[in-house]
């Protein structure tokens, strides 16, 4: 069972969870990321997140694709925003269903180091004052976490 | 080929899309954005740092190396920073 | 925030985890994690749960606050069931909130793993025939599970 | 003070909390451990591998050589099976 979603709307991320194991007794874990539009301390008025569509889709479903065989996963459910979002907005969700808890962890922790590194979206912050930041410039870091799970840098 | 680009790639180009028809020599998509920076100013600026530039071909994440062979289209970008 | 739990009646995932950032601006990530009753094949009819009330909640309090000495933690809410629990219900969740997805991540998975071996909680299946099929016993995995994190066995 | 037992322990000892009085050479847990498996059968079966009991003095786990000293409940148990 595999949901992805790129979409400008908000989501209802306790639905889709809730979704994964409903009506089933075969799921031991669910797993659930959420990941928001913080403020970094007031300085920050929104998110705009541009993405490319198509490729954004496609690439999450790869990602996706690459964590079932990984893990033996019952459900995956993947949501990506993009627009401009203010802080608190959610921005991205992912959740796995598996039969027990340590792979629907590594499966959701993997989903979110790929999807930052290879999903093609690009966040521009917009200050307090109205005036562009400027494009949020990748981090290293996030490149690290994805080199964990064996991921080339794309 | 349709050429695509996103985020500052885009701005520094100063459009969005559009049809590309590179000559013959034009191999790899290293090729492609080295003819492409020899385009104007806006492109010289979005491709100055070569190494930077991530590409896919068809909506398919490649490497410079790659041939753009029969690819229909073609997208370049900076890293991504979704999530 | 701290918010814990050992009750009889069933939780509401998705509104604890939504708890952690409404209206906040400064969670940047929830990582939710909910513990299903499976029904091993359809061999299991239902978990009866038993507990040490009192030390429950002071052993979960523990691990929280331990939690929380190693990731920059906003918020955590950790709820454990006791009783008789069918095939498809919600046994146990643990939500954190945090700046970053990395703690948020690693914070829930030391939760559980610490749960599991140190919270006095038991389980015995009851089978599909009625019969008591015995207490659970613990797994090896779920000791070396919680070791990873530095534990010691209670 | 009280000794107070669950799981499996509970149901072979058959009761789930006693007081009881262990005379003073009875110092650590483990000590205490000895001395309830010579209570009678019940409790010679709950305390058969020793080893495997888990203790809390005060609602705090403990090991089997920490003393007893003034621990007002103390609970013995097979290992945790939750979450």
């Amino acid at each position: 069972m595999r949901k992805i979603r790129v979409q400008a709307e908000d989501f209802d991320a306790a639905a889709e969870a809730r979704a994964l194991s409903l009506g089933r007794a075969d799921v031991g874990a669910t797993v659930t990321f959420v990941g928001y539009c913080r403020d970094e301390g007031g300085t920050l008025a929104a998110l705009e997140i541009e993405h490319y569509p198509g490729m954004a889709e496609a690439e999450i479903e790869r990602v996706v694709a690459e964590a079932e065989t990984r893990w033996p996963l019952i459900g995956v459910t993947a949501i990506h925003r993009f627009g401009r979002l203010a802080p608190g907005a959610q921005i991205v969700m992912v959740a796995a269903a598996s039969g027990h808890r340590a792979a629907a962890f590594a499966a959701a922790e993997m989903l979110m180091d790929y999807l930052k590194t290879r999903a093609p979206f690009w966040k521009q912050a917009i200050r307090a004052d109205g005036t562009r930041e400027g494009w949020v410039e990748a981090k290293d870091e996030d490149a690290d976490s994805a080199a964990r799970w064996g991921a080339a840098e794309p | 080929m349709k050429a695509v680009y996103f985020a500052w790639v885009r701005e520094r180009i100063g459009k969005s899309e559009e049809e590309i028809s590179p000559p013959a020599e034009v191999v790899t998509v290293g090729d492609l954005i080295a003819w492409l920076a020899g385009r104007g100013e806006g492109y010289a600026y979005a491709f100055e740092k070569a190494s930077v530039i991530r590409a896919a071909i068809d909506r398919v994440h490649v490497k410079h190396h790659a041939h753009i062979a029969d690819g229909r289209e073609i997208a370049f970008f900076p890293p991504m920073t979704g999530g």
